[in-house]
């Protein structure tokens, strides 16, 4: 790119969606029309208590057209907001098919996080959804899929894996690595029980430290990875988690000689406004809430390392 | 476009008649400082004085800005329901609030105007992102009247940044000080169908003025620009730039800035800095805000408010992880934005050049001394000069 | 021997002999008529160290919480009366380690308000220089050139200043200047007078109009050399949301009560705050005014005694304060 | 900037005065529960705040309730002694004095802002504090503070 000093914008047409941004056909909230701060009111139809710090909370949007025409690409995320309180960023975590509600996996964490936890059932909430590049899932047809994830990464990644499940027949194997601190700390636990129950998914649950009663792996994830030693060719590697888990999970992943093309990960950062403007979610040039939140390990090298 | 001359004193009556259709927005100085302040009749516009404290920004793009109001109405508690469950709220009824009144800026300099295009590319969409209604309904209904700078101050670099004293971007109608008045050169539709209700209105008060013997007169106060004054106020704009000394090379500074990302002279530059935030406000060309919600009872509002990389919280996650915890990231992130970043995504700097930054930072940084140590190719660099 | 050779001299020794890691000064800005602050870490470059009545900074703010670059290092700085007054403030509570400090006090004569010189001319000053005691010449790039008397431009917390010789230094740089009498003399609020007569109305018109243009940006309180809670200032809590983070004047004006009350008993009014503020509110009517009042409370002077607590930290049984 | 959420409510020029007491819970709480238990009328516009001691109050606790609408502060708590931490009163007089004085340096008139000792057992005097500050503050009526 030339270093245009004038940068003379004066006699640039309006740019469209389409033309600049690559993967354009990725549905975004309020694109280019319509006011992207303003939350769609939503009411709170379920909530599932999934471990004592993540409860999952099932909205459906109160305009019923918005919520026929709702449509988002795994991975995508949303912000779900108390008005009054605030608003936060969550992955969208319910089947990209799902045509009755939208669902966010939420730990309880800092102020906003609290109120939420403290909704009920029939309370209104704000969502502003899809936002951020979801995975391109499409890209990945006929590849082995490998997801590895912790606590709280298997929000960012279930809409993935529900997409993959619901395709399976498009994908030439799936894998799911799924570690949590304690048994009673994994999520959706009544869907891990049907994905047990399928006989063409690899599913592999650990826990950090020895528990009796507990019949599958021990040990930290990035260790269990290693000792799965999945071969790299023709598979796609997904990673989320704490921050020192997705670390070494990279680390490991290199190990067993996935490049960095066929590795992914999200990044967690703080986010505002959720659309590119605010100006705090940088990552070097990339603005994480629409660059992101899902990045290549090839795009996060070329980034400056301020993780 | 139309080139016209307005006489000196014609100046507040030019004024007054845009007052009609519009909300008059001036440099205005009192008790020694010079801010961008509403205009009204009978209030001296001062032109004297370069650089107005801050930058016009704040018209556009408000400091704080409530965008959206919502009332909850509480349900019932549901029968048998003991005690009050947690905010069973029934309905919530959301307004979204925008003013935007058609309003003239008159007297800001050509580097405020450019500060106002580099943000009409991030809130306009042109990356291909977001399109921001609020910001976008205050620029529509803006125009820019911007004035030659005559006397620019050894702080000022918009040469270096592609600008010059009487650049024309961003600007409707752009006013040179000549012996007499100004030359009124009107670059855009907008800046003509506003100057358009000056002209043929005559304005209340506007005599021709007499004793003008160059050109027709057009029954306003704008008068056709002769030659002479035409000439004289390029002589104007050419001795203005060769007062601008340009400080710093942009020849491969996104590429030098990307190599010495991690080098240990960042933290030599921001030894002085004590990371206020006080360069981004003053700044024609920051645009990044926070947003909040308040709430009494059930009445409340989400407002947004600017913001800016110094804030120690601007980047802290909630796990307590803050990526920039030292202020030399914060430092970096600043200059990275201007001359990396935001030129990766929308081809232009962030930058004008005014100087405001340097004129305010409490110890005085120097934006073109970080850029001449930071900007320069690793290799050839002479051993960094200490702050 | 003049005062800036003395400050040399002894930043040269404690560099070359490794008392200190940096040594922070002030030095020549982007043109001759401005002043920074200068951090000097080899001893061949101490000639850029200077002093002369420009030298406004209060370096102590250097010294505090996360500044020092690394944590752990051993600093030298230079601290004028005021300055060194800040500087106990902090030792009294033990906020700055002393054993890592080397203090060099510079006895001052006033400090010239660089921001009234400015007014005087619409062009841009680009020199000022001090030919000879008492005298302040102005250059504008323009070529014009005008003469001050030295006493008639000051800062006007100079002109009623007590202590112009550092409180606490290890060296001090040159001869002592003349102390007016503290016992015998009060000290002068003048400045606050015309604001203390004004209507209980008025004041709260004058203090919204002058708090409608704050931006908070935080400068006043970053400059502060005895505002330490740095990065956790409850100006930007949520929670609690003490002050709302909505830019008005009611906010800005809390937000200026919280800093001051933060540091009553601990600011000895140095005016950092004033001179760093880009709008030029009046800080002064807040912090000379509680100076004031704890001066006619208890006769206290912040950041004079080194052994002494602040006046807020401590309490007397004979204290006679209301009913 | 646009009307103002928090004060909305408090607008009106005949609206009862809002007064907001910052109590100490082992004196004055006490003492203003025996004026209730003692059945002493005494005026409805104080909203008490509960504190451990007065040495807990920040002075700022009192401005934020100027800003944010209030008509008159009044605070209160054990009599120099009787602290139940000992000394808590003794730091809490100290900062009131210098409180006290920058508040009506910042144009909030002298009648808006009181701070005063009462026990436990003073029902009769709490009663009496409370009237005569109500009334003094109903003398200025609402507030339309401006600056704070």
């Amino acid at each position: 790119m030339t270093e245009t000093a004038s940068g003379d914008v004066q006699g640039k047409s309006r740019l469209t969606f389409a033309d600049v941004v690559p993967d354009a056909g990725i549905p975004r909230a309020g694109k280019l029309s319509g006011n992207p701060y303003l939350p769609e009111v939503a009411t709170v139809v379920q909530i599932i208590q999934e471990t004592p710090a993540i409860k999952t909370f099932r909205v459906r949007f109160d305009d019923p057209e918005v919520q026929r025409n709702f449509s988002f690409r795994p991975g995508q995320v949303g912000q779900l907001g108390v008005f009054g309180v605030g608003e936060a960023t969550f992955a969208i975590t319910s089947r990209p098919s799902e045509k009755e509600f939208i669902q966010f996996s939420v730990m309880r964490a800092g102020e906003v996080t609290k109120a939420i936890h403290n909704l009920s059932e029939g309370d209104k909430v704000g969502v502003r959804a899809p936002m951020g590049r979801g995975f391109p899932v499409e890209e990945w047809k006929g590849k082995k899929i490998l997801y590895v994830m912790g606590g709280i990464g298997s929000a960012a990644l279930k809409a993935t894996i529900e997409y993959t499940l619901e395709h399976r027949a498009d994908y030439a194997g799936i894998s799911i690595l799924y570690g949590a601190t304690a048994p009673q700390n994994f999520t959706y636990q009544y869907d891990i029980v049907e994905w047990q129950k399928r006989d063409d998914i690899d599913l592999r649950l650990t826990i950090d430290r020895e528990c009796d009663g507990w019949q599958c792996d021990v040990g930290l994830v990035p260790a269990v990875l290693e000792r799965m030693a999945p071969s790299p060719e023709n598979t796609i590697a997904i990673t989320c988690g704490p921050p020192i888990m997705i670390k070494f999970a990279l680390l490991s992943f290199k190990k067993l000689g996935f490049t960095p093309e066929q590795t992914y990960t999200t990044l967690e950062k703080r986010m505002k406004c959720g659309i590119g403007i605010c100006g705090r979610c940088n990552v070097g040039p990339k603005y994480v809430c629409v660059d992101g939140p899902v990045f290549s390990l090839a795009e996060l090298n070329e980034l400056p390392d301020e993780l | 476009m139309a080139t016209k001359f307005l006489a000196q004193e014609q100046l507040p009556a030019l004024l007054e008649a845009l007052a009609q259709g519009a909300r008059v927005v001036t440099p205005v100085k009192s008790d020694g400082v010079v801010q961008f302040e509403l205009w009204s009749p009978g209030t001296e516009v001062e032109l004297d004085v370069l650089l107005a404290k801050q930058s016009p920004k704040e018209w556009v793009f408000p400091q704080c800005e409530t965008y959206l109001r919502f009332d909850y109405t509480m349900a019932p508690p549901a029968e048998g329901a003991e005690g009050e469950a947690a905010l069973p709220h029934e309905t919530v009824h959301l307004r979204t609030t925008n003013e935007a009144p058609r309003q003239v800026i008159f007297g800001l300099r050509p580097c405020d105007a450019r500060g106002f295009v580099q943000m009409d590319q991030v809130f306009g969409g042109y990356g291909g992102f977001y399109f921001d209604p609020l910001y976008n309904a205050r620029r529509e209904a803006t125009t820019l009247f911007a004035v030659t700078c005559r006397e620019p101050r050894s702080t000022c670099f918009c040469t270096a940044v592609g600008g010059c004293p009487a650049g024309q971007e961003g600007v409707d109608a752009l006013f040179t000080e000549i012996d007499g008045g100004f030359l009124v050169e009107v670059l855009t539709a907008k800046g003509e169908a506003a100057l358009a209700g000056v002209a043929t209105a005559g304005g209340a008060g506007i005599a021709a003025p007499t004793g003008v013997t160059a050109g027709a007169v057009t029954g306003g106060a704008l008068l056709d620009a002769t030659e002479a004054q035409v000439a004289q106020a390029a002589e104007v704009k050419m001795a203005a730039s060769a007062k601008v000394e340009p400080p710093f090379t942009l020849e491969g500074i996104r590429d030098n800035l990307h190599d010495n990302f991690a080098d240990s002279r960042w933290h030599d530059l921001c030894m002085r800095c004590i990371s206020c935030g006080t360069c981004t406000y003053v700044c024609p060309n920051c645009y990044c805000f926070n947003i909040n919600d308040a709430l009494v009872e059930t009445k409340g509002e989400r407002y947004r408010t600017w913001d800016n990389c110094f804030n120690p919280q601007y980047t802290e996650e909630t796990s307590g992880h803050n990526p920039r915890a030292h202020k030399a990231n914060r430092f970096r992130n600043r200059f990275s934005h201007k001359f990396w970043y935001y030129p990766d995504k929308y081809d232009s700097l962030l930058c004008s050049g005014c100087g405001r930054c340097i004129m305010h930072c409490p110890t005085r940084i120097d934006i073109r001394e970080v850029l001449r140590v930071m900007g320069t190719p690793v290799a050839a660099t002479a051993e960094g000069k200490e702050a | 021997m003049s005062r800036q050779d003395h400050i040399r001299e002894f930043a040269a020794a404690a560099l070359a002999e490794g008392r200190v890691d940096y040594f922070i000064g002030w030095t020549t800005g982007f043109n001759s008529s401005e002043v920074i602050p200068a951090f000097v870490k080899d001893p061949a470059e101490v000639d850029r160290l200077l002093w002369n009545p420009l030298c406004h900074h209060n370096l102590v703010t250097f010294l505090k919480r996360n500044m020092p670059d690394p944590p752990d290092a051993k600093i030298g700085v230079c601290v004028k009366g005021c300055d060194s007054r800040t500087l106990v403030a902090l030792l009294q509570e033990e906020l700055v380690d002393k054993s890592r400090l080397y203090v060099v006090g510079v006895p001052c004569d006033g400090i010239v308000d660089r921001r009234r010189l400015e007014k005087e001319f619409s062009d841009e000053m680009v020199d000022i220089a001090f030919p000879e005691k008492g005298k302040v010449v102005v250059t504008t790039r323009s070529g014009v050139q005008r003469e001050f008397d030295q006493q008639a431009v000051l800062l006007d917390v100079c002109t009623r200043c007590r202590y112009p010789n550092p409180v606490y230094a290890d060296d001090t740089a040159g001869p002592a200047v003349p102390e007016p009498g503290r016992e015998e003399t009060e000290p002068d609020w003048g400045d606050l007078a015309d604001y203390e007569a004004l209507s209980d109305d008025e004041k709260q018109a004058l203090l919204e109009k002058v708090y409608s243009t704050c931006v908070r940006c935080f400068a006043c309180i970053n400059v502060c050399p005895v505002c330490v809670c740095w990065d956790r200032c409850v100006n930007r809590s949520r929670q609690p949301e003490l002050v709302s983070q909505k830019v008005e004047p009611k906010s800005n004006l809390l937000f200026q009560m919280v800093h001051m009350f933060h540091v009553a008993g601990r600011c000895p009014s140095c005016g950092a705050c004033d001179r760093a503020c880009p709008v030029e509110i009046p800080l002064y009517l807040l912090h000379r005014k509680m100076n004031k009042e704890l001066y006619d409370m208890f006769g206290f002077e912040p950041g004079t005694k080194l052994g002494e607590k602040p006046v807020f930290q401590v309490f007397d049984l004979a204290d006679r304060f209301g009913d | 900037m646009a009307d103002v959420v928090n004060n909305e409510a408090s607008a009106g020029k005949d609206r009862p005065v809002k007064i907001i007491g910052i109590v100490c819970n082992w004196c004055s709480y006490a003492g203003a529960d025996t004026a209730g238990v003692g059945r002493y009328k005494q005026p409805a516009n104080v909203r008490l705040i509960r504190v451990p001691c007065t040495g807990r109050i920040d002075p700022l606790f009192a401005l934020k309730a100027f800003e944010k609408g209030a008509d008159g502060v009044l605070i209160s708590g054990c009599h120099p002694g009787d602290c139940h931490y000992s000394e808590g009163n003794y730091y809490a007089r100290r900062k009131f004095e210098l409180a006290e004085r920058m508040i009506h340096h910042l144009g909030i008139p002298k009648e808006r802002f009181k701070w005063t000792w009462v026990s436990a057992s003073e029902g009769q005097r709490w009663q009496q504090v409370v009237t005569e500050f109500v009334a003094a503050v109903e003398k200025l009526g609402p507030r339309e503070g401006r600056a704070l």
